[in-house]
């Protein structure tokens, strides 16, 4: 693809016409806009933002803990890190970074509509956003909040710093995610077009549909957790107070039960773009669509049931842990069905190395450490031991970064040319992933040995005994971190420098590759005809078009 | 029961005054009904009965006063799908919350204030 | 720092107890907890080697490079699916059968334990025998199972022991109860688990298991601190152990209550006007009626030690705070 | 709800919908998805009272006696009665009674006023007997033996039999008391903010048999509002 920079414009990319980048210039056209493009542009600068600031606070962590006591920093700096690491990571980069960036781009182009259902009250969902991002930000970096992002009473209640006006930030940053789950289920519903039926969705949107359902009924609990400590702290109702009478532990089953549900808004989403990619980059049908589709539900459903498993030490009975456990167990099948199917996929494919593939791989390596691992933590015996320590972070990490993330940058880089015109260096696209990979394993693999061993989460100091593995873990995060801020410099050369990109660069099948790149503002310019989204075979790259073109009609069904 | 106009479009039901009202009557007596029903002593059947009417007043407005009766399916099936994981979450953390009642110390007030 | 030597350490413990990834097993559920570690380890490894094999066989064998384009196969095979789903469906039923078998194990509290109580504050552990001796590190009897009934005076703390696989958080206003049956004699590491503020990190102590017969001489010597040290040695002991030294330095700098370093015969200023002499009553007084008379500027936030404390405790106190001089 | 200049043929049809069923289904199942946000976020508080009920009932037996449910029970009076005019005032746009529809949002839009004028007598009265929540719970002394006429008297039981031994933690119950009390009558509050603007827009005659989504979709909110409550007087005010 590089050489493209000197052949003509590729058939389909409308970086010199009208689109919806350059229809209207100027900052309130950006700032007051109601196209789910640019919405989802704003939110995906804002979330990468964040991501930078959450990435650099982990540095921090990580080079604090490069020796057993002090040293960069004093004790209470180092727990506000982990605190602000964590909030800023979970509420304002992962929870919001697939489903409000790249779906909010991406959904209406897949339905063929011309937006989501309610676009002012996207624009609304995305200043939510900020306002809550910034109150939190303030609250966490003015008002020293130390509570670990877990909030746990009596100790967030009793602490004094800024947990008030922080549990205010994520209470409109909760209403920020409700609006993007709320918005999608009803654009789902009604705004298919003709001819797409539920099983003939790309599973991207099944895989939201089921992220919205979890956004919509499990982020109001956070709302009332969080205001109900806001009440405990600041007017002393007692609710959570043992000193009032009240039950600390109960603050924990109001936080888990949105709390773990979320994790599942983390990775639905990004079980979509790899149910995407995985097709197309090994231009293979998807496997098992029906099972796919159906286990993003299934998630959804069961995960509303287990949050106790974040419990089991807490005093949890043993009727309540035996409950939580087995259905812990019961929402891994779904993923394990999604992996194998994703595995069979690839079977006699034809298969590309590109980027978002690369990223892809590396999902389902690491995905599969990750979860695996929640094997461990989902078993009442093991979780006992390890509960709370490194393991847990590591554990986490995996799922959430090797996973999340990780399918993030694929789709990121998938959708990249779409969204902006241009194609990115492949070669050092490549280059990033790999360090990326290598340097993601290095820094969390320490940490599960470590944690195994025994050492407990959120520890500031730690005994001698420990050092060989933080150091390793350490020095595997600047690694990560290198390719992070290579895989950064690439994406922003292609802005300045990059090829233009056709239509379809990758051979997909969904609907937005049928629209130029950058898509006009009203998405597509005539009629489009959903046909089946994984008929990846009946697209042939024609070097005269510089992209992929369809060879013949779609087919009707699989 | 047709309403004397249809609106332009349809899916949407108009429902006559008099439903309306019945429902409205039938509302006002059930509150009397809860009033009156705390009069006698049910023991623990009190709580029950006072919630059973409850119910039942929450049902005429939802499928009158809100046009659940007429509505698209999907949307009651929203209502159910709530009121399912409100009550799964309710009776799980209850369910915890009881066993550990003996645990509790009587009287507990730290020695050390944790505020500080 | 040596990786290296960590590393030949580590997998020379493989094999002896814990293994590579354990830390060493010195209790009688550590073994059974291992167990399943170790299942699950090895299934994971399995499945985690299938999924990455075929992954790899799969770019290898149908690379764009050697296969230009797909091969017609199925896009959908129930039969198929439904062996991988309920293959691991049946693996995660046994795994959780397994794990809450072991857990009610280690939640049913043996009979016979001797039991010990535990008191979790900010940011350290006490450990109180049946006898009254408090102590800060936790002793107990190898072979015998040990109960404790922990509480926390402030917020939720954990109490950890990675040897002996056992961990239960410490909840304010509750009983926690938490039991092991130490197998090994030696000194082993207690975390709390729980985050509890800056201190977290330094809230560890040890847990020392001693050998048959030698728990109860230990107890009866280390029991009688007041008899057998000198006074103002005992009263070391306790400011220590009782938790003043959360709130009271003695090197002169104020925290929450003001320094004890050369507060003996002092004048006091009191909150609202007036001045008292700090001598044995003023300070008995202090302990037993901290609200009585507050000193200026400071928040009237001791509790009080009535009940708590034994005259003879509060004389040995006394005694210690007569030889913090002011340093000059 | 917007005025999309795209469509001069149908000013109420937004540029994205194809037709105006579509758009207004797509709203209605909007609000309910909100509804249902809603509902959840009152399940919290809804958790915390059947935790705290079911373990310590003798504090709610002991201090709901202190709740006016005669006062609870005319609010619950107004409330069914704002959801009847609400309703009807939906009917009357539907059908596009005009003046109808003024009249019924006003009513329903005083319900709202009364409701929170009589919620504000009660706390009025909360507030300086010192039945307050957890840390400011100071009940002034002849608080603490309910009177005749303190709620006691519409159960139709004798108080001096049964006056029970003050339990602890009393202010448990005040403090969901007020927190749920409190969570509600926000929500009133919005509740008329939205009615006021229905209101608004009904006197500039906006409404009609073509188009009366918004009054719909208010109306459910109201509606909702009502439904809350509905649970919420029997569990606070008529213990047993
Ligand atoms: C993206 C987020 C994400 C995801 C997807 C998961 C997925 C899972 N998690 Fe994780 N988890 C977190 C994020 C996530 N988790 C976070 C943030 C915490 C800590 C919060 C805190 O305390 O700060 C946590 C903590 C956590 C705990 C509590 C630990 C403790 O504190 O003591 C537990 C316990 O059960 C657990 C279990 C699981 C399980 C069983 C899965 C399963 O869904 C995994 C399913 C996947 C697989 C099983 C792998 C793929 C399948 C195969 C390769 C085929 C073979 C499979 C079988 C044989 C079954 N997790
Ligand atoms: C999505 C979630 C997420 C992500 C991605 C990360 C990323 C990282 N985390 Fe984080 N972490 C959490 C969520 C996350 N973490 C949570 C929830 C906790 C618990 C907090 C608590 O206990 O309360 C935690 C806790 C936690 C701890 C434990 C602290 C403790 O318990 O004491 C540690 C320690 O090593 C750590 C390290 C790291 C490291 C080294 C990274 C690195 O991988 C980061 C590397 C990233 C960068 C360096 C950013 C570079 C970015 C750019 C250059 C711009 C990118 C732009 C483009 C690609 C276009 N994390
Ligand atoms: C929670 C914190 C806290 C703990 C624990 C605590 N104190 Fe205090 N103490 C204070 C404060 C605050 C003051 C000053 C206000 C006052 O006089 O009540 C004080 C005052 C005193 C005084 C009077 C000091 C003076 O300068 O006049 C003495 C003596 C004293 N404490 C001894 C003790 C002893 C002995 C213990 C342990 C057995 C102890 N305190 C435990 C907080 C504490
Ligand atoms: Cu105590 Cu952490
Ligand atoms: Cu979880």
């Amino acid at each position: 693809m590089q050489d493209a920079v000197t052949s003509p414009v590729p058939a389909g990319n409308a970086l010199g016409a009208v689109n919806y980048l350059s229809e209207r210039r100027g900052l309130a056209s950006w700032l007051f806009t109601l196209d789910h493009k640019r919405i989802g542009l704003m939110y995906l600068v804002s979330i990468l933002a964040s991501f930078l600031l959450g990435g650099i606070l982990a540095l921090l962590i990580r080079t604090e803990l490069l020796t057993p006591a002090r040293t960069i920093m004093d004790a209470k700096t180092y727990n506000q890190m982990f605190t602000l690491h964590g909030a800023v990571m979970i509420f304002l980069f992962i929870i919001p970074g697939i489903p409000a960036a790249l779906g909010n781009f991406v959904l209406p182009l897949m339905l063929g509509a011309r937006d989501v259902a309610f676009p002012r009250l996207n624009l609304a969902s995305y200043y939510c956003w900020v306002a809550g991002a910034l109150l939190a930000l303030v609250s966490m970096i003015l008002g020293a909040v130390d509570t670990g992002w877990t909030f746990y009473t009596p100790y967030s209640t009793t602490t004094d710093t800024a947990v008030i006006s922080m549990a205010l930030g994520v209470f409109v940053l909760g209403f920020s995610s409700i609006l993007t789950g709320l918005n999608f289920i009803v654009t789902i519903h009604k705004l298919r077009p003709a001819g797409m039926t539920w099983f003939r969705m790309p599973l991207f949107l099944w895989a939201l549909y089921g992220t919205s359902l979890i956004q919509v009924l499990a982020t109001p609990v956070l709302g009332i957790t969080v205001l109900l400590l806001a009440v405990e702290k600041g007017l002393g109702i007692g609710i959570f107070d043992p000193a009032l009478g009240g039950d600390p532990v109960l603050f924990q089953h109001f936080f888990w039960f949105y709390s773990h549900p979320a994790v599942y808004i983390m990775i639905l989403p990004a079980m979509g773009i790899i149910s995407e990619t995985i097709s197309t980059f090994s231009r293979k049908h998807i496997f098992g669509y029906r099972f796919i589709a159906w286990s993003s539900i299934a998630i959804a459903v069961i995960s509303f049931l287990v949050w106790g498993h974040h419990m089991f030490v807490s005093g949890q009975s043993n009727l309540l842990g035996a409950i939580f456990s087995f259905l812990t167990f019961l929402v891994a099948i779904p993923s394990a069905i999604k992996v194998f199917n994703w595995t069979a996929t690839m079977y006699k494919g034809s298969i590309w190395l590109a980027a978002p593939m690369i990223y892809t791989l590396s999902f389902l390596f690491l995905f599969g450490i990750g979860g695996l691992t929640g094997l461990f933590l989902g078993s009442l015996a093991t979780d006992v031991h390890l509960h709370d320590t490194y393991f847990v972070v590591a554990h986490f990490h995996y799922v959430m970064f090797g996973g999340t993330a990780v399918a993030f940058l694929a789709g990121l880089h998938y959708w990249w040319p779409k969204m902006l015109g241009r194609m990115y260096s492949e070669r050092w696209a490549n280059v990033a992933a790999g360090l990326v990979f290598v340097g993601f394993n290095v820094t969390f693999m320490a940490q599960f040995l470590m944690g195994a061993k025994g050492m407990p989460r959120r520890y500031y100091n730690y005994l001698p005994e420990f050092t060989p593995y933080h150091v390793a873990s350490s020095i595997g995060s600047y690694v990560l971190g290198f390719g992070f801020v290579i895989a950064a410099a690439v994406l922003l050369h292609s802005l300045l420098r990059g090829p233009l990109a056709p239509a379809n660069p990758w051979g997909g099948a969904t609907l937005e590759w049928q629209t130029t790149s950058p898509p006009p503002t009203a998405n597509f310019a005539g009629e489009v005809v959903a046909g089946d989204p994984y008929d990846v075979e009946r697209f042939e790259f024609d070097p005269g078009a510089g992209g992929y073109v369809s060879v013949r009609g779609a087919a009707a069904g699989h | 029961m047709h309403a004397p106009a249809q609106p332009a479009h349809p899916g949407t039901h108009v429902v006559p005054w008099r439903t309306l009202f019945v429902v409205f009557a039938a509302l006002v007596a059930l509150t009397v009904a809860t009033v009156a029903a705390t009069w006698v002593d049910l023991g623990k059947l009190n709580l029950v009965v006072a919630l059973a009417i409850a119910t039942v007043k929450a049902m005429l407005v939802l499928l009158y006063f809100m046009h659940l009766r007429w509505d698209n399916r999907f949307n009651a099936v929203v209502f159910c799908t709530t009121i399912l994981f409100a009550a799964l979450f309710v009776s799980l953390t209850l369910l915890d919350s009881k066993t550990y009642q003996p645990e509790l110390i009587p009287d507990y007030a730290p020695a050390i204030t944790p505020r500080s | 720092m040596n990786v290296l030597q960590t590393l030949r350490a580590t997998v020379q413990a493989g094999g002896r107890d814990g293994g590579f990834w354990m830390p060493p097993a010195a209790s009688t559920t550590a073994g059974e907890v291992d167990a399943l570690f170790h299942f699950i380890l090895w299934l994971s490894a399995f499945f985690f080697a299938l999924i990455v094999g075929l992954m790899v066989l799969f770019v290898v064998r149908y690379h764009r490079r050697r296969a230009a384009r797909p091969q017609r196969s199925a896009s959908h095979n129930t039969a198929l699916e439904l062996t991988w789903t309920v293959i691991p469906l049946v693996l995660v039923v046994v795994i959780f059968g397994w794990g809450f078998k072991v857990f009610l194990d280690m939640n049913t509290v043996p009979a016979d334990a001797y039991e010990i109580q535990v008191t979790g504050q900010k940011w350290k552990w006490l450990f109180t025998y049946p006898t009254g001796h408090v102590d800060e590190n936790l002793h107990v009897p190898v072979n015998r199972p040990v109960r404790l009934v922990m509480t926390s005076e402030d917020v939720i703390h954990s109490f950890f022991v990675p040897a002996f696989r056992v961990k239960r958080d410490v909840v304010p206003g509750r009983y926690s109860k938490l039991w092991f049956e130490a197998k090994r004699a030696g000194a082993f590491d207690i975390f709390c688990a729980e985050y509890c503020g800056s201190s977290h990190s330094d809230m560890i102590a040890k847990v020392v298991v001693h050998p048959e017969g030698e728990f109860e001489a230990w107890l009866e010597k280390e029991g009688n601190v007041l008899s057998k040290l000198p006074p103002a040695e005992a009263g070391e002991r306790l400011y220590r152990i009782r938790g003043c030294a959360q709130c009271h330095s003695v090197d002169g700098s104020a925290g929450i209550g003001p320094t004890l370093q050369g507060l003996f015969g002092e004048t006091v200023p009191l909150a609202g006007g007036g001045t008292a002499i700090a001598d044995e009553n003023y300070v008995r007084e202090s302990i037993l009626e901290p609200q009585a008379s507050v000193v200026a500027g400071f928040q009237p936030v001791m509790p009080t030690y009535k009940g708590r404390l034994t005259d003879a405790e509060i004389t040995a106190l006394i005694a210690y705070l007569k030889t913090l001089q002011k340093a000059h | 709800m917007s005025h999309a200049v795209e469509h001069a043929h149908d000013p109420h049809l937004q540029h994205h919908f194809a037709t105006r069923k579509q758009q207004a289904e797509a709203g209605k199942l909007g609000m309910w998805l909100f509804l249902a946000t809603e509902i959840l976020l009152f399940s919290g508080l809804f958790c915390a009272y059947a935790v705290y009920r079911a373990n310590h009932p003798e504090v709610f037996i002991y201090a709901h006696r202190f709740l006016d449910s005669t006062l609870g029970g005319i609010n619950t009076l107004v409330l069914i009665f704002s959801s009847f005019t609400m309703a009807w005032a939906v009917r009357a746009a539907q059908i596009g009674a005009q003046k109808a529809l003024q009249v019924l949002l006003a009513l329903t839009l005083a319900c709202g006023f009364g409701f929170l004028g009589i919620k504000y007598v009660e706390y009025h009265h909360k507030w300086k007997e010192g039945l307050l929540w957890g840390k400011r719970y100071a009940p002034q002394s002849q608080a603490h033996v309910p009177t005749g006429q303190e709620g006691a008297a519409t159960h139709g039981r004798e108080t001096a039999h049964d006056v029970p031994v003050v339990p602890k933690n009393v202010h448990l119950f005040f403090g969901i008391y007020f927190a749920m009390t409190g969570l509600h009558g926000l929500h009133v509050v919005a509740g008329m903010v939205v009615l006021g603007w229905l209101l608004l827009r009904a006197r500039r005659g906006e409404f009609g048999s073509h188009y009366f989504t918004p009054v719909d979709l208010g109306g459910l909110y109201w509606h909702l509002v009502d439904l809350v409550w509905i649970f919420l007087f029997p569990l606070l005010y008529l213990i047993h």
